[in-house]
């Protein structure tokens, strides 16, 4: 399994498969299903400094090839998450890479360093992407300004890879993804999801307590592979690309399409074992292939035509 | 919990738009308890994209085969109606928290396809030899499983028809209403059924005062606890009100402390 | 079949359920199929001053419940469609509306002055919105400052009513509308396609042409429906509605998030018979609900929560 | 062109990956020439979302029953192939234009399943009396549908395997050169196959030069013309390259128009 190894600047999987951040809670629930060190990297729910309620029901529907959530970050906060949640992370070895959250830069900036000398956690994600949040959430992820600055500031006290995810809301990826590693970040990921709505008819209303939510699953696969290529033209950083992902066929397109590791998010809730079978799968393609590592495959979709 | 392929045993026409499949799957049959389901995968495709969840309605260990209890509603459950016997479907399960012991005697309360996971209880109740009343309400004949097939012949059954078809004519609730009026008690209720039931049961137990258990549904993704999706406000011990995960923390709670029935009964 | 005409502003259409720009091409293909005249408007493939030769193939892929198309608005230019399309069109009495689309500014006004009087044309859609074109194309539509321009000029030259056609490839689609509103839009229609791509995983190149395409059909569903929604929060213009409308149920989320006609494109491809179809459903469910108007819906679901 | 819901009469498979379905649909068996083909819509649900092209490979109008030859290679074949007998099965078309009457003798070239249309080609001819050699090429014998049961007995049918496991050891492409070398020589080639085949014909017939129709295949939406989607380069008499639709100006294009070839055949 040595040859799946991946490296994305200072950050190395032992696959180039992860989690996405929300669909996989905090690793407990499919610890029954499969063995969870195998993961390239479990990337926790969205966490806050302070616990959430998240959103009011229904959070989920259902829509063509996809579906549609609006949970609102519901999390434990910051410090049940070291007291309860990392021990027994870190006590699995499981790879963490923590999902930060906030409404005000100093959130960010409070999280990031509360979080980046803490034994057992590889790398932070900065979500500055969430469409179901009132407070922060997707505006800093849909001004470059606004982006710069606060990935600028968490940067600063981040000892550890910062991963910054981007929002597909966007009119111009590349613009925030060029924002992003200006100031600083060391890795992108993409995309989060699209924000969306389902009007229940029969009662006349948006169906989520919350009135939209984010589309993610096979149905914007075509959208975040396409974004992936534009972000691998725009920027030098590596890239994680998410969306959709249910196949390897599938996740090749998306290292075709500029990606170093690939996150599977709701089609972990499909077929729980997708990501154990990413794996398997993707060792015998590079066998079949005679290919010595997925980075190989990273970016091949660029070569002139 | 499991991610494993039953295979269909038997599949039967029992109702109006109702069905029962009977699969063979040896680790879900010995591990699952009244009140928790399975997530069943219906197609290998995209359409319908989400697994749906399905209340274990009967389970033989020895034999290692569980029963579902489906009603014909949308997209997903026509599908998993056309499956043929013999063939393999995708289930993860067993999951979420069953109901829990109470007092005897148990009152059970069906509305509809609210039955199944009652049915599993009343089962397992009766094993115990636990005396087991089971009311079971629906709109007309023609919705009604036949449940003796289903039931230990302990069981008193007890029937209700809206339209007055079958046994009772009015609502299950008021039937129960009765004779718990009659003084005919339960020292513990445990209910299933479409939410109006369920609003109707809370406000008529502002009065009855007897502990109650109720079985929710909420729309799902995981169903294994990952995701927040399937999310109802429980008013938790300390007076704290939290959204606890149906497919997990549930989909069996204290009817007491699901915010929605309660506010709006007292209301 | 009186009570389902609609009217938007004062473009009046018998039915509200329209053919969407480049699904239908000028008609003719689906002549044998169903009765044009029953449409409630036709609105013709894209069309440019000069004839127009189109991307390179392959121009459209299958997605999941959905596709991605990449056409490059290939049309017969200005002349051709006067001379031959138009005139067979409005023999047939077909309700026709063009939908035109230029390099520069001054195409637009070009074809917005030659189109306008012309008998037989109930109104222009100016396509600032198509993803498949290098020049023009989205660039209109994605900066409120050149959508203003662009609908400022053409307006003046245009005396039928004139539907912007907005593009959902941009952060704020309410912002967008708002300058066309202010700039003299008399209807807006939502969404065009969003940009996507597919690898071909087998060659590791793009596999359109194009190398990007727009998507359409279900899978992008629930994002027009919740562009509609905002845009009819932020403005007063009627709406035309469209993404992956099959079925009833499927217009009516557009009615109630605020369109007040709703078109079908890719589902044209997948069932023919749509737009018949829908036209008797919508009868039928109005009447079982009592409803004499379609109107009645547009907008409910924005009833207070 | 109609859309209309076809049955299914008979289903057969006939090579590895290969099966025939007899579809009783009398609009399309009684109006379809060769080279036209139907678009079948494969699920009611979204996935797949895209209907798919089919050449017609025989009809019988008298009896009201059109065929299909139909290679499985993705989704929504397979989904196909599980098609039962009686089922309905919704159909757009006749579509396309198909063959066009040259100068005989015709020699037609299949490559794999592209045998299809060219079966309903020979029939036609046949009946006509027309002289008719088919030559069908495969990569081995079990790729390799019993033509004998689709072709009138006086077509003369050439066989060539790529591993030489029948017939001809070799392309097809070769089995025809050989042939025209030899003074065997046709007023005219139709074919349908591979696009290397096409490709190789078209490099052959610089020397030959025999008026040569191709049908082609290009990723379809609509089918009907509507979407531009399934375009194809062609020089047209003016010496005028546009694109034009697979769907609707073809699927049958006269070989020396078709840009794609021309160019890189004589570069
Ligand atoms: C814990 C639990 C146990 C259940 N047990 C049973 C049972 O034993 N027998 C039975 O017939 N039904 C049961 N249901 C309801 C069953 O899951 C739904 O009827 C089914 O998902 C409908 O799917 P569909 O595709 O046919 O309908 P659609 O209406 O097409 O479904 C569309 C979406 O809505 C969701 N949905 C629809 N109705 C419900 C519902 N009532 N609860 C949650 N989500 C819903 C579906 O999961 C799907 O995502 C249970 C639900 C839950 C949550
Ligand atoms: C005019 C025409 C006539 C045809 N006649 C026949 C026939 O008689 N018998 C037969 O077996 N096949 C025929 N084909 C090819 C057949 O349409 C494809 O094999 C089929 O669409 C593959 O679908 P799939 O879902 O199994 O494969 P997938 O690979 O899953 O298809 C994915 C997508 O690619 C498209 N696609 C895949 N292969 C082709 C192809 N070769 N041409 C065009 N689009 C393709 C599909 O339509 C679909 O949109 C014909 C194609 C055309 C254009
Ligand atoms: C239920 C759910 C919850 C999510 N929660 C988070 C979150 O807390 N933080 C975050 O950055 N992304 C979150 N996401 C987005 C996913 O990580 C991922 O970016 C997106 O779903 C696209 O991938 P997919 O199509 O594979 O699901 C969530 C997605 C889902 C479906
Ligand atoms: C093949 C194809 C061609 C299209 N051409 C045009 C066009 O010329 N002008 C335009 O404004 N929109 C064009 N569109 C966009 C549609 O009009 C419509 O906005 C979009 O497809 C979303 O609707 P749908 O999901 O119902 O297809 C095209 C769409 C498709 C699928
Ligand atoms: S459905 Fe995911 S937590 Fe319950
Ligand atoms: S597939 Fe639409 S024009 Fe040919």
């Amino acid at each position: 399994m040595q040859k799946l190894q991946v490296e994305l600047g200072s950050l190395v999987l032992k696959n180039p498969f992860m989690a996405a951040s929300g669909t996989f809670g905090f690793g407990e629930e499919y610890a029954n299903i499969m063995d969870l060190q195998a993961l390239g990297a479990l990337v926790v729910k969205g966490l806050t400094l302070k616990p959430q309620k998240g959103n009011k029901p229904p959070r989920v529907v259902e829509t063509p090839a996809g579906m549609l959530n609006a949970i609102g970050l519901q999390n434990p906060g910051l410090d049940s998450f070291l007291a309860r949640e990392l021990p027994r992370l870190n006590q699995q070895e499981i790879p963490v890479i923590v999902n930060i959250n906030g409404a005000e830069e100093s959130d960010f900036v409070t999280l990031a360093r509360e979080l980046q000398d803490v034994p057992g956690i590889l790398a932070l994600e900065l979500n500055v992407s969430c469409p179901n949040v009132k407070e922060g959430g997707m505006a800093f992820g849909t001004s470059p300004a606004v982006l710069s600055s606060l990935v600028e500031k968490v940067k600063r006290v981040c000892g550890i890879p910062l991963i910054v995810k981007l929002s597909p809301n966007v009119t111009d990826i590349g613009e925030m993804a060029r924002a992003a590693e200006r100031s600083g970040a060391d890795i992108l990921s993409l995309i989060n999801t699209i924000k969306g709505m389902v009007i229940d008819t029969h009662t006349a209303r948006p169906l989520l307590g919350n009135l939209t939510g984010g589309l993610s699953g096979p149905a914007i696969r075509p959208v975040a592979v396409r974004m992936v290529y534009e972000v691998f033209q725009a920027t030098g950083l590596p890239l994680i690309g998410m969306g959709g992902v249910m196949s390897l066929q599938d996740a090749l397109e998306f290292f075709m399409a500029g990606a170093s590791a690939v996150a599977v998010g709701a089609g972990n809730f499909v077929a729980p074992d997708t990501i154990p079978r990413l794996i398997a799968d993707l060792q015998s393609y590079l066998e079949r292939k005679g290919m010595n590592s997925p980075a190989v495959l990273t970016g091949l979709a660029h070569g002139s035509r | 919990m499991f991610l494993t392929t039953a295979r269909v045993r038997k599949k039967e026409t029992v109702a109006r738009n109702c069905f029962t499949l009977s699969l063979k799957e040896e680790k879900i049959a010995s591990h699952c308890t009244p009140g928790q389901f399975v997530h069943v995968r219906l197609s290998m495709g995209y359409d319908p994209f989400l697994r749906r969840p399905f209340s274990v309605a009967a389970a033989d260990p020895a034999e290692g085969v569980f029963r579902l209890l489906i009603q014909t509603v949308g997209e997903g459950t026509r599908l998993l109606q056309g499956i043929q016997e013999d063939q393999p479907l995708d289930c993860l399960g067993p999951l979420g928290s069953g109901f829990v012991p109470g007092e005897a005697p148990y009152f059970l309360v069906a509305g509809g396809i609210g039955a199944a996971p009652l049915l599993f209880l009343a089962q397992t109740l009766s094993k115990q030899n636990q005396p087991v009343r089971f009311y079971y309400g629906t709109a007309s004949e023609a919705e009604r499983v036949p449940l003796h097939a289903w039931l230990p012949a302990t069981v008193e059954q007890i029937d209700a028809t809206e339209d007055g078809s079958k046994g009772f004519s009015g609502r299950v609730t008021a039937a129960l209403d009765r004779d718990i009026l009659q003084g005919i008690r339960p020292g513990q209720i445990m209910a299933c059924g479409p939410e109006a039931m369920l609003r109707e049961l809370a406000r008529l137990n502002a009065t009855w005062k007897i502990p109650m258990q109720f079985s929710l549904e909420e729309r799902m993704a995981c169903a294994t606890g990952a995701c927040q999706g399937c999310a109802v406000e429980i008013a938790e011990e300390a007076g704290m009100i939290n959204y606890l995960r149906v497919c997990r923390e549930g989909p069996v709670f204290e009817a007491h402390k699901v915010v929605e029935f309660h506010a709006k009964a007292s209301s």
